[in-house]
């Protein structure tokens, strides 16, 4: 299964939802996509990753990157995930504690600091 | 005994490949369902590095993958051909302090030219810690070729 | 130049992976979707064929399947290892009178003692005729280690 | 896709539903099902190829032997398949003139000599 990128706005946050897998062959697409966004001014992030369905080290550097970007601009980077098999490799690396890890993405766009 | 084996140029996209033939030939063996991610997880995470550290040190180097069903196990070993770095295994608070530090952690050893999004790579170590964290049953040892095996095992 | 190689024992089991193999390469190489049931077939064909005389000649050889992408075409190379022997292509007549022949064609060298299906076995030739009707580029010639390469070639 | 096998009997024919693979490493089980039904004094077979993915010319065999086996107790063995990709493997053997392949299991059922 491919890479599939959506974005969209909400209020103040910019949402994206990605699709299939996130891996060393499609993390450069995720990347490109982060970097426009913050380019184009949008520091305030809720990456949606209900859908899914593999990740692995080289996707978990291209959303670590995207942290700090947005952090140069005192922005935020929110994660949505529920899903156990993708949580797993947050809690392995101790990204759990880098990533905000919201249940959806109403609760991601309305937290705040 | 049934054996597979695979060899692949340094591309990313054959990482894919090996991760589809762990899986079906691991479901084949008897592996567990719900350990089959894991199996796909961390044989991804071994050729991953092995890819990265090929398209810089040995580009025309074939990455060797192989899997073994034997009696009670199924073992899959990653095989490169790269020089021996002291490549470390970051810790896990280290790991959380990448986010933080201006650049990407340690170097990995000379960096790929062509790819820019190895400027978000998190240090090739940090596969190695994902795969020791998550199966039981990992050695790494120097391969004869140069570089390492990584031979993880499961229970089939 | 992407490259991948596969080497496996004569497994039944292993054929599906050689096939699951040649379609994701295929795919990423560029092979037409409609095209990747043909190339399904044919590498099984092959691949079912070479396991069938290894089982039969040298049990313990591994089988190789190579799937080269080169600029315009992707290139399946089947190798067995068996000892070439008068392997005759039958005539699609030939196939069809098998149905009332009362056994199943003429003996593929020594039995695999273990396979009872094998007395359903169409003759090894049927596999080469089948890929002939099918892939438009088809070339077999023998293999140095003895046995021959089928090489299937499609554009991309 | 593993290969699925159920039979069932209409009037005196029993029909014989296929799904999955019928390759190298499933084509066994498959001549077993038929070798079975021929010993339980089954001649009249119709096996339902329409959820078959794949057929390879190991699968053929098993057929044309099934086809052997109730032929030697003046049996049929009829075939329903519509699919072009699996026709097509019967057309370039030229077994399509070997067996007769119907387009459902009501024709095949009802089909005489
Ligand atoms: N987890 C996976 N690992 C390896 N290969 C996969 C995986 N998922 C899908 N594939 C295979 O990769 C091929 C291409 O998949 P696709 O999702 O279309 O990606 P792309 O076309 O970008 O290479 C498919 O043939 C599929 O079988
Ligand atoms: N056409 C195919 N060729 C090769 N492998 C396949 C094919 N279809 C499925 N597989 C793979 O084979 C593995 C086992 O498939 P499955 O249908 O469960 O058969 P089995 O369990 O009998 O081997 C799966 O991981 C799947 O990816």
């Amino acid at each position: 299964m491919d890479l599939s990128l959506s974005t969209r706005s909400e209020g103040d946050r910019t949402v994206v939802e990605v699709g299939g897998e996130i891996d060393v062959y499609t993390a450069p697409r995720l990347r490109e996509q982060l970097v426009d966004l913050v380019a184009d001014g949008k520091y305030h992030l809720v990456v949606d990753m209900e859908r899914v369905d593999f990740l692995d080290s080289t996707g978990l550097g291209v959303l670590v990157g995207g942290l700090k970007r947005v952090r140069a601009h005192d922005g935020s980077l929110r994660l949505v995930c529920t899903q156990e098999r993708i949580l797993k490799i947050f809690r392995i690396t101790g990204l759990t504690k880098v990533f905000p890890i919201h249940s959806s993405v109403a609760e991601a766009v309305s937290a705040t600091e | 005994m049934a054996t597979v084996e695979l060899r692949f140029s340094a591309l990313p996209a054959h990482v894919r490949t090996a991760r589809l033939v762990a899986a079906a030939v691991a479901r084949r063996s008897g592996v567990d369902e719900a350990v089959l991610d894991e199996v796909r997880l961390a044989v991804g995470e071994a050729c991953s590095r092995a890819v990265h550290l090929h398209r810089a040190h040995c580009p025309d180097r074939l990455v060797m993958v192989t899997l073994v069903d034997d009696n009670n196990a199924f073992e899959v070993s990653v095989t490169d051909e790269a020089p021996r770095s002291d490549e470390q295994t970051p810790s896990f608070a280290e790991i959380a302090e990448l986010a933080d530090s201006g650049d990407s952690g340690p170097a990995a050893g000379a960096a790929d030219p062509d790819a820019a999004y190895l400027e978000d790579m998190v240090p090739p170590g940090v596969g190695l810690a994902v795969i020791q964290g998550l199966v039981d049953d990992v050695g790494i040892t120097p391969s004869p070729a140069g570089g390492v095996v990584v031979r993880m095992t499961w229970p089939t």
